[in-house]
């Protein structure tokens, strides 16, 4: 293990194409692992979703090939039920755990994070190790139950139970494919934490001299109030994890209630408690919404001051916006469970904070608007997708005041309202973040620029396309559409399959715009513009040292730092921007007075 | 024993050995118009910081552990009072005694490192009994399960007996992560490259793996 | 060296000559073998069938608008003939009558949201084939007891998907059912050896038994079991008839 | 670019609202008598979350649309009020807003969830179970024999375990798989789950509300159209959770007398 010490040199420069590329102690190695994760893994989550999109606009429809995948779950290239419910339960698991957490907290946070403090790496570099690793090994856990007998579980990424833990006679993929999905997303909490613990331990210690904790970046403040929550709730999330694994594999009843009767077969389990693992799950689960979004908020930030030229109102009120979403993001976890058999009286009690949880979240957008007012804007692939993050995260914002109120949620709970309300402020916008992140740094981590019209061409398919999507759930969900549903017989659904029609056509359309992304992405790797040091004129650390950065991140002399991170076009500056190792004096400083 | 003692040189020479190194402050003592010789840099070393961040993330999944047990026990009437295997109580002295021990030895080395050689006689006796301590724990753990198990008390046999052995199970998992930083502590110490943050980590965990262990013997006795 | 070659042709030839024997006998025996018929009756009045409830189902319920569906737990024909009474032989079987696998492939369809046929008897590793004719998705949940090697499934059909071929490894009565359609409940009755299924009227046969004594078992999904003893003499035919009470 | 995103923004805003604003895209309508109070509720809610919506969209597009060609040499400017004006602007309207929200919300849901069932309640009983419901009235005695889950027998369609044979308050208490209710009478529903978590819902009814496995839980509707509705399960319980449905058929008294009578023959 490696020696716990920081004030010297962490590791020295590696040799072996092993220890540089593979099994790598950089940050900025581990950073890149972690965004390839995280894009496979989105490709393949987009995939799936393309494959339930056409089932649920033309059920009878013959996909060529499917039954490649699964000749019992696709027979004849038309999916069956059961593994439509697989396919949306691997869809939502890989996109939430792989993606949504991975690409804007651990990839570009492990890139970018030590760099912006001015560190020469985290603090532990062997647990940063571990912890891609660790992750990228349950990623294929969970791919390797689409290969076993009865295929992955069907049981929703929220996998409640009991349905979750009484084992296969639930249905196909109940049990191996549970015991695959809980031990894939234990372990997944395990590189979490491991990653988790070295981002605390960086923003706290490995700061250079001259950067107090205010002077960090908003992207530094998101990724360390993310680890916050994410140290909390992961570690929340595994022993539910290890609970449920023990109802399947040792026949104890942590979640399996007494005299639960399923093919006329009375169950052995007894006693056990279903709102347990609801309980458990959601304490996990609804901060894990902030794990998505609160990253994707300091990158947006950072983006958008950059191209504003001028910083953030106020950068302490973004500060405490984002440490208050968090520290709310716990308390609110019951709104998820209005209906579920839970006292009424806690259901009013989870009410008020969910909608308190408005407040910080308004005055987040409200900062970002007013900012915006008097701004000198550019717009760029990255802006384009920072300012499309702010439109996103208003329209699913504003569908959380129907669902913060347990009245409404009788109506709109478990319908396509909910499932836009996501996937609009969770999935669209963050994934706009890491869009905006991608465009924006792509420089720096690669030496090389993106295609500028490629990017902004992706940028426009993709903002219309997921409000296509996204939009007629809305509308699909007031209808009382159910969610979860591989087909829709229900005499008062069917009038509704045309909106669904219109959508397949629309996440197709969308799905192939992303394409370009991917195109745009290696293209450039391989033949984009060589990218100057600064090719945004930013002020941050990132921008003070090489492109790509060195193996210590700043060579032979440690950075110091001035300044407040966003000294732009500030009076009397010799430029329109001062970056923060510059020993230039300012007279009337953008700082928090 | 011929171990030497090695510590890197340290800035602040006025810190008292006895207060660890754990008591620096942030480095954002900042003047906002950068006038830098006033900067006091007091970051403490991060394996200080990082000890504290990891035994936050175990305190929490002892609480999802503890929360469970008081929701589960109140979900249905099959709950069973189990007496709890009498060596629990012996075991508890024995990582007692280990935290004693454990302390003993890093209050050694400090000493050491703080120029006051006369006490610094044999720090990593005290180690090795610490060590034995600790792996005698684990087996009078062991030993519990197995007699549990030879009176039919398995796993299943009832949610009592199931958050009895999950808890003490994870309990042991992660006091067998202390095992390993104490062999690393004595592994270093030998090579005299120990810093005293690895041993302050080092000591923190192993003490707190008995505050959760007395913790968890008390829910036990308690619940169970 | 003639006399190693002339042994070698002379064991060829013994080699020969007793396989083509033994190809003979079985010919001969299979030439020799007989049949068990006999009727199942129900006795006493039959019982009320449910009627059942298809609404949830848009086809199911127009399949059956003028026919409504019930419970096919006792099918009772004219003059009291129980049908779906699965007949077979559990003692006195041997050689390969015994040891042989049928080689035709019954075919269990899914018909207007039932099961045809409601029992389907099968020899241990037969193939059968289960199919769909109707215009809604239908799972298909066999239920075996997986101690008995047996592997249990559970897959969907949509419609006009093709026909899902299995066999079984093992003896067992396994109860199928659709867990789309909760009414549909169906059996597979995996036996070892030669077999029937009683018809409308009761009326079964079981063919290619060779000569001997048997005991003949009937097995009804709610009636129960009973046994007889059966002579068959060669190319000859036994008979048995059995009547249940209906319980 | 910006001002074409400007526009697009601006068109995708108002081709949002404009099914709502027109009422070209109402709820289900409303049969229960609580749902008024629902329904009031959800308009507000769609008043303030719609103004919200858009005018934050405009300000978005217009802002984009203004500031993103700047001429040379222009200095950049401060939102007037700042950053405190706007966090008071937050907590003002926002709080204001959403404290109201939560004080009426709380009359309607104390309607459905805090407030006990009338005396004389019609107490029906629901049992879900992968993947159909059915339903239990206790007939003419008023009681429901208890439920055995050994004789659970789908096979047998003893779909609830009654033992009929023992209990005498099993024997006239009838099954059926749709759930007929009399029109403007309080129904006690009282909700059973045989085997995983189901959720009961009519969005007519305004009424939602999960079976916990292990743990009954009650609801109490009343109805006031009479006609034929969908029940439908919300809470993922399996490959035929998208089938798991039955009918609810409210009906006037004299035919919901009469379907049980027919009902209590078919037992």
């Amino acid at each position: 293990m490696h020696d716990m010490s920081a004030h010297a040199v962490p590791h020295g420069a590696p040799t072996s194409f092993i220890r540089k590329h593979v099994f790598s102690l950089d940050h900025k190695v581990i950073g890149k692992q972690y965004y390839a994760l995280a894009l496979l893994a989105a490709l393949i989550g987009m995939a799936l979703s393309w494959i339930m999109r056409i089932h649920l606009g033309w059920g009878s429809f013959a996909i060529p090939g499917l039954h490649l995948l699964s000749s019992t779950g696709a027979p004849g290239n038309v999916l069956t039920p059961e593994y439509y419910l697989q396919l949306m339960t691997m869809h939502g698991t890989i996109m939430v755990f792989f993606v949504l957490t991975t690409a804007p907290f651990a990839a570009f946070g492990n890139f970018f994070l030590p760099i912006q403090t001015g560190a020469e790496d985290m603090p532990f570099p062997h647990f940063n190790m571990m912890s891609f690793w660790v992750t990228f090994v349950g990623f294929w856990v969970l791919i390797a139950s689409f290969f076993v007998a009865d295929g992955p579980t069907l049981g929703g990424w929220t996998q409640y139970a009991p349905l979750s833990a009484i084992g296969s006679v639930g249905g196909p993929g109940q049990g191996l494919g549970v015991v695959l999905w809980a031990t894939s997303i234990a372990i997944f909490c395990v590189g979490q934490l491991f990653g988790s613990l070295n981002f605390i331990t960086t923003t706290l210690d490995m700061r250079c001299k001259g950067m107090s904790l205010m002077r960090l970046p908003l992207t530094a403040w998101g990724w360390f109030i993310t680890s916050v929550m994410g140290l909390t709730a992961f570690a929340v999330l595994m022993p539910a994890c290890i609970l449920l694994i023990l109802d399947h594999v040792a026949g104890t009843s942590f979640f399996v209630a007494s005299n639960l009767v399923i093919n006329d077969q009375v169950l052995p389990h007894s006693g056990g408690s279903t709102l347990l693992w609801q309980h458990l799950f959601w304490f996990f689960g609804h901060p894990e919404v902030y794990i998505a979004i609160v990253p994707g908020m300091g990158i947006v930030s950072h983006v958008l001051i950059t191209n504003m030229r001028k910083p953030m109102l106020s950068h302490r009120v973004l500060i405490y916006s984002m440490a208050a979403l968090a520290v709310l993001s716990y308390m609110v976890y019951g709104h998820h469970m209005f209906v579920s058999g839970m006292n009424p009286i806690s259901s009013l009690v989870f009410s008020f904070p969910t909608l308190v949880i408005t407040i910080p979240s308004t005055i987040v957008v409200l900062m970002w608007l007013g900012s915006l007012y008097g701004s000198k804007l550019r717009i760029n692939s990255a802006s384009l997708f920072a300012l499309g993050f702010v439109s996103m995260f208003i329209s699913g914002g504003v569908s959380g005041f129907f669902l913060a109120q347990p009245s409404i949620d009788i109506m709109l709970h478990a319908t396509y309202f909910v499932v836009g309300h996501f996937h609009l402020v969770m999935g669209v916008a963050a994934m706009f973040g890491i869009f905006a992140g991608t465009y924006f740094w792509f420089p720096k981590m690669t030496g090389r620029m993106m295609n500028e019209t490629l990017g902004k061409a992706h940028f426009i398919l993709s903002f219309i396309g997921a409000y296509c999507i996204f939009m007629p759930f809305h509308y699909l969900g007031i209808a009382g559409n159910v969610r979860r549903y591989q087909a829709f017989t229900d005499d008062y659904l069917i009038p509704l399959i045309p909106v669904h029609k219109f959508i397949t056509v629309a996440a197709l359309v969308t799905g192939f715009a992303q394409l370009i992304f991917v195109y745009n992405l290696i293209h450039s790797r391989f033949k984009g513009a060589i990218a100057s040091d600064n090719p945004w004129q930013g002020t941050s650390l990132e921008w003070s040292t090489a492109t790509p950065p060195p193996h210590n991140n700043f060579g032979d002399k440690m950075p110091v730092v001035y300044h407040d991170p966003y000294q732009y076009s500030v009076e009397g500056a010799s430029a329109d921007f001062i970056m923060q190792t510059s020993p230039e004096k300012i007279n009337s400083p953008n700082e928090e007075k | 024993m011929a171990t030497t003692v090695h510590e890197p040189p340290k800035h602040d020479l006025e810190r008292l050995p006895s207060q660890g190194s754990g008591n620096g402050g942030w480095r954002n003592l900042v003047p906002a118009d950068g006038d830098l010789p006033r900067v006091k840099d007091h970051a403490p070393p991060p394996a200080s910081t990082g000890i504290w961040v990891g035994l936050a993330a175990i305190t929490m999944t002892f609480a999802a552990f503890t929360s469970a047990l008081v929701v589960r026990q109140g979900a249905a009437p099959d709950w069973q009072h189990i007496t709890l295997p009498s060596i629990l109580y012996f075991n508890t002295l024995l990582i007692i005694a280990s935290s004693v021990t454990l302390e003993i030895s890093r209050r050694r080395v400090a000493a050491f490192m703080g120029g006051i050689k006369d006490r610094a006689a044999n720090p990593a006796r005290w180690l090795y009994i610490t060590l034995a301590l600790g792996v005698l724990f684990v087996a009078g753990q062991t030993f519990a399960w197995v007699q549990l198990k030879s009176q039919g008390f398995g796993l299943a046999t009832n949610v009592s007996y199931s958050f009895f052995y999950v808890l003490t199970v994870a309990h042991a998992l992660h006091l067998l992560g202390g095992l390993g930083g104490l062999v690393r502590v004595i592994a270093k110490l030998h090579n005299s490259v120990l810093r005293r943050s690895t041993l302050d980590a080092t000591s923190r965990y192993w003490h707190f793996m008995g505050v959760l262990w007395v913790y968890l013997l008390f829910l036990l006795w308690m619940k169970l | 060296m003639s006399k190693t070659k002339n042994f070698a042709v002379v064991l060829s030839a013994v080699v020969l000559v007793c396989c083509g024997a033994l190809i003979l006998g079985q010919k001969v025996n299979a030439a020799g073998e007989g049949k068990i018929t006999g009727t199942v009756k129900l006795d006493g009045t039959a019982p009320h069938m449910k009627g059942i409830d298809m609404g949830k189902d848009p086809f199911c319920s127009k399949a059956h608008a003028t026919d409504p569906g019930k419970m096919e737990t006792y099918v009772v024909g004219s003059g009291g003939g129980l049908e779906n009474v699965v007949l077979y032989i559990t003692e006195g079987l041997t050689g390969p009558a015994a040891s042989q696998t049928a080689t035709t492939e019954p075919v269990f369809d899914q018909k207007n949201c039932m099961y045809t046929p409601h029992v389907l008897a099968l020899d241990v590793d037969q193939k059968f084939k289960v199919t769909t004719s109707d215009q809604t998705t239908h799972n298909i949940h066999p239920l075996p007891n997986p101690m008995t090697g047996n592997i249990p499934w559970n897959q969907s059909q949509p419609p006009g998907a093709a026909p899902v071929e299995k066999s079984w490894k093992a003896p067992e009565v396994i109860p199928v059912q659709c867990n789309i359609h909760p009414w549909m409940h169906g059996w597979f009755v995996v036996v070892k050896g030669p077999y029937a299924t009683s018809d409308s009227n009761g009326a079964y046969t079981i063919n290619n038994v060779p000569p001997g004594s048997y005991t003949v078992t009937a097995w009804h999904e709610a009636a129960g079991t009973q046994t007889q003893k059966v002579t068959v003499a060669a190319g000859g035919s036994g008979s048995a008839n059995f009547t249940f009470k209906a319980k | 670019m910006a001002k074409i995103f400007a526009v697009v923004i601006i068109l995708i805003a108002i081709a949002s609202a404009v099914p709502i604003v027109m009422h070209w895209w109402p709820m289900p309508q409303d049969i229960s008598v609580h749902g008024t109070l629902i329904d009031e509720q959800y308009a507000d809610t769609m008043l303030e979350a719609g103004i919200s919506f858009l005018a934050s969209q405009f300000l978005l597009a217009f802002f984009i649309w203004k500031f993103s060609a700047p001429k040379p040499g222009e200095r950049v400017k401060n939102f007037p009020g700042g950053a405190a004006g706007l966090v008071a602007a937050a907590f003002l309207l926002v709080g204001t807003e959403v404290l109201a929200l939560g004080v009426f919300g709380t009359k309607a849901w104390a309607s459905v969830y805090l407030t006990p069932p009338a005396a004389n309640a019609m107490p029906v009983q629901v049992q879900a179970g992968q993947f159909a419901f059915y339903f239990r009235y206790p007939g003419p005695d008023g009681k429901f024999g208890p439920l055995h889950a050994d004789q659970i027998s789908e096979a047998n369609a003893n779909f609830f375990g009654l033992d009929t044979t023992h209990d005498q308050d099993s024997k006239d208490d009838i099954v059926a798989a749709e759930l007929a209710i009399p029109v403007n009478r309080e129904i006690h529903l009282l909700m059973h789950s045989k085997d995983v978590g189901h959720s009961f819902y009519v969005p007519e009814l305004r009424i939602q509300q999960d079976f916990v496995p292990g743990l009954d839980v009650t609801v109490h509707f009343t109805a006031t159209k009479i006609g034929k509705y969908e029940i439908v399960c919300t809470q993922l319980c399996g490959l035929g959770h998208y089938n798991m449905k039955a009918y609810l058929e409210v009906k006037s008294q004299e035919d919901y007398d009469a379907w049980i009578k027919q009902q209590a023959a078919l037992q």
